[in-house]
């Protein structure tokens, strides 16, 4: 088994990882951490091709390597949105849930700051 | 010489190593997040030292030494500066407790 | 085994153990603290994978300037978590996320062990023109020339991020400046890093941006590092976070996307059309585009982590 | 505190131009020792050190700290010494199977007044063996966590400050 390999079944599992935390953590930043891993591990896989794709005196494709500096940028603006949005539903709600009986319980509450 | 070079980096390094490990045992050992702090910092430091006067007989010129020894006074900047708000914060929330 | 083969093993394992953490941790900041490591494990990874210019993005961005982000994020929704312990999904809900994870990830490990022979690559076809670009770092190229329409929309979808955090700040606050840190008296130790580091980050940031056009480096890396001098700067008070409507902060946040998009014009007088430069100002035009950009990047990524205006505005 | 980006009014401009050419010429030192010597990287270079200074010299201007060469140089040297202690201090008690230890507080007052020079001395001895500033109490005291309070730690400390004084104070 070669390194770019090693790093495949790696980036499988991140994106099994990060599947799953996405699904099952209520809070919703925890949702947003959990989908970081998940683009990570896609990113990795982009890593992996890029490495056998090793050619023309290049230790990897540069290609891929170019659109995974892009997808991170674009990941963190994605995250850097998801995270605003987030914090002024708290703002506006004084809570931070998902979840619809918990919201329409604080909103009757008065809630908010 | 060169031999004499490599054994001397040889040494060195695995010195720091050895200080790396020791800071780690430190963190995993130690009672309470401040003297963690003291394991973390301190041993780490040295270690980085180490490593670093270990790779200066390997460095091909006066310009590559000095980036080494660049790197490890930025690190004890970060590592000193860090180090004291962390100790702030717990500190912090010890009055809160 | 060789000692590399160790190496290899020993971080893939240690990038899955951090991320389990990231997902079983107790606390929101516990989980943030993980990812901030993961990225930097990540990073490792990716110069393993002899990608060096991605492992440089992802040390710089996925890892400090969205673990800066998500910080600040995790320790202001502290109070919202112990109520949400309560909404957890039940045993049922569980499995099924566990079988579909399962399910994706061997699928993936799949695709991995069962190779495309040979593989396909487009590093041949990249490495035609570089002689001709005079820019000797390929990843670069890739992004100032082959694919220079992908970044120049990024950079749109950077500034589109941007204005929606602005947007959604009470009406009040428009115009205002964004608030950062909950947090009004400095720290001392804080104040000190803040006067000695951010001449030095100049210095290096300036360099990874130079020297990207024959090395790893380039205007995402080099600009993530002078975002965070400048956030340094003003989480340490030194100096005021600006108030959003100022003209020159609007300018510095257009003026990368704008250079971009002229010259990507003007290349509709050239043979190949939209976004191709002239023969012979190649390289001069790809340094122009790219110091600009990285004044652009420093700003949004800087102003994104700040978040919304969260002050009045100032008569 | 927060004021605009503007150069620092020097009361004494040979002072102004004396911090700015020390510093420039340090940037210097730095981008040669990242990007090597090449004629070709005049122009970023020339940026570079130019923000930077300019920088600099905007977030501690000169004359803010006194600097003293002799005193730096004494500092310079004592430091290693010190860093190879304090790592073998820490490591020993993290390696001995019956971890001494006697973590503790001893507050300490300074003779430097409030202002960088001490928070400069704080980030030093915060890499000193056994000692770890942790805050400032309400009477204008350090706040010193100790790994082993049966040590000297104020003595040290003291000494450790003497030494600082004498290459840094705020001016």
């Amino acid at each position: 088994m070669n390194a770019a390999t090693l790093y495949g079944l790696c980036s499988a599992a991140l994106v099994g990882l990060g599947l799953f935390g996405a699904i099952v953590h209520p809070q919703p930043l925890r949702k947003i951490l959990a989908f970081n891993l998940l683009g990570g591990g896609v990113f990795l896989q982009f890593g992996v091709i890029a490495r056998r794709g090793a050619a023309a005196g290049m230790g990897g494709d540069p290609v891929p390597q170019a659109m995974v500096i892009t997808g991170i940028v674009v990941a963190f603006s994605a995250t850097a949105l998801a995270v605003t949005l987030l914090l002024r539903l708290y703002q506006v709600s004084g809570s931070a849930t998902l979840s619809i009986e918990t919201q329409s319980s604080s909103e009757s509450d008065g809630g908010g700051r | 010489m060169r031999v004499l070079f490599d054994s001397f980096t040889v040494l060195a390094v695995s010195a720091g190593a050895v200080f790396f490990l020791a800071g780690t045992v430190g963190l995993l050992r130690f009672p309470d997040s401040l003297s963690r702090l003291h394991a973390l910092t301190k041993a780490d430091n040295l270690g980085l030292g180490l490593v670093v006067l270990g790779l200066l007989p390997q460095a091909t010129g006066p310009l590559v030494a000095l980036k080494l020894i660049t790197v490890w006074l930025l690190a004890q900047l970060a590592g000193a500066i860090v180090t004291q708000l962390v100790a702030r914060a717990v500190r912090r929330e010890n009055q809160e407790a | 085994m060789t000692a590399a083969m160790v190496l290899d093993v020993g971080l893939a394992l240690l990038v899955v153990a951090v991320a389990v953490w990231i997902v079983a941790a107790g606390s929101a900041f516990a989980a943030v603290v993980g990812f901030v490591s993961f990225g930097l494990l990540l990073a490792l990874a990716w110069a393993r994978l002899a990608a060096v210019d991605v492992a440089l993005t992802e040390a710089a961005i996925g890892s400090g300037v969205t673990g800066a982000l998500l910080m600040t994020a995790a320790s202001r929704l502290r109070p919202t978590e112990s109520r949400s312990a309560g909404e957890r999904p039940g045993a049922f809900l569980h499995v099924v996320a566990a079988v579909l994870a399962v399910l994706v990830s061997a699928g993936l490990a799949a695709l991995v062990l069962i190779p495309a022979s040979p593989a396909p690559s487009l590093a041949p076809a990249a490495a035609v023109h570089l002689p001709e670009l005079d820019v000797l770092n390929p990843v670069t190229a890739v992004l100032m020339a082959y694919r220079a329409v992908d970044t120049l929309l990024e950079k749109i979808v950077l500034l589109l991020a941007l204005i929606g955090v602005w947007s959604l700040a009470p009406d009040r606050f428009w115009g205002g400046a964004p608030g950062l840190w909950p947090r009004s008296r400095p720290d001392g130790e804080l104040t000190l890093l803040a006067r000695l580091l951010p001449p030095i980050g100049i210095v290096v940031g300036i360099y990874i941006l130079w020297v990207g056009a024959i090395a790893p480096g380039g205007a995402f890396q080099g600009g993530a590092i002078l975002a965070a001098m400048w956030l340094l700067i003003m989480i340490a008070g030194l100096r005021p976070v600006p108030e959003i409507h100022r003209q020159w902060l609007r300018l510095v946040l257009v003026v990368g996307p704008a250079v971009f998009l002229t010259v990507g014009f003007a290349g509709f007088f050239l043979p190949n059309g939209f976004l191709s430069y002239p023969a012979q100002f190649t390289k001069p035009l790809i340094i122009v585009i790219e110091v600009v950009l990285t004044l652009s990047i420093a700003a949004i990524l800087g102003l994104l982590v700040a978040g919304p205006p969260e002050r009045e505005r100032q008569r | 505190m927060a004021t605009s980006w503007r150069m620092p009014m020097a009361t004494d401009s040979r002072n102004l131009l004396a911090g700015a050419t020390t510093r420039a010429a340090g940037f210097c030192v730095l981008w040669l020792v990242l990007a090597g010597y090449s004629l070709g990287d005049l122009p970023a270079a020339a940026v570079a050190v130019a923000g930077a200074t300019f920088v600099s010299l905007c977030l501690l201007p000169p004359g803010r700290w006194r600097v003293s060469p002799l005193g730096v140089a004494r500092l310079a040297l004592r430091f290693p010494g010190q860093a190879v202690m304090a790592g073998v201090d820490v490591a020993r008690r993290a390696l001995d199977p019956r971890l001494p230890l006697r973590p503790g507080f001893v507050t300490y007052a300074p003779r430097l007044p409030p202002g960088s020079a001490r928070d400069g001395f704080c980030a030093l001895a915060s890499l000193m063996p056994g000692t770890l500033p942790v805050g400032t109490n309400e009477d204008g005291t350090l706040l010193v966590h100790c790994l082993d309070i049966g040590q000297p730690a104020a003595a040290q400390l003291a000494a450790e400050e003497a030494v600082f004084m004498r290459a840094v104070r705020d001016g």
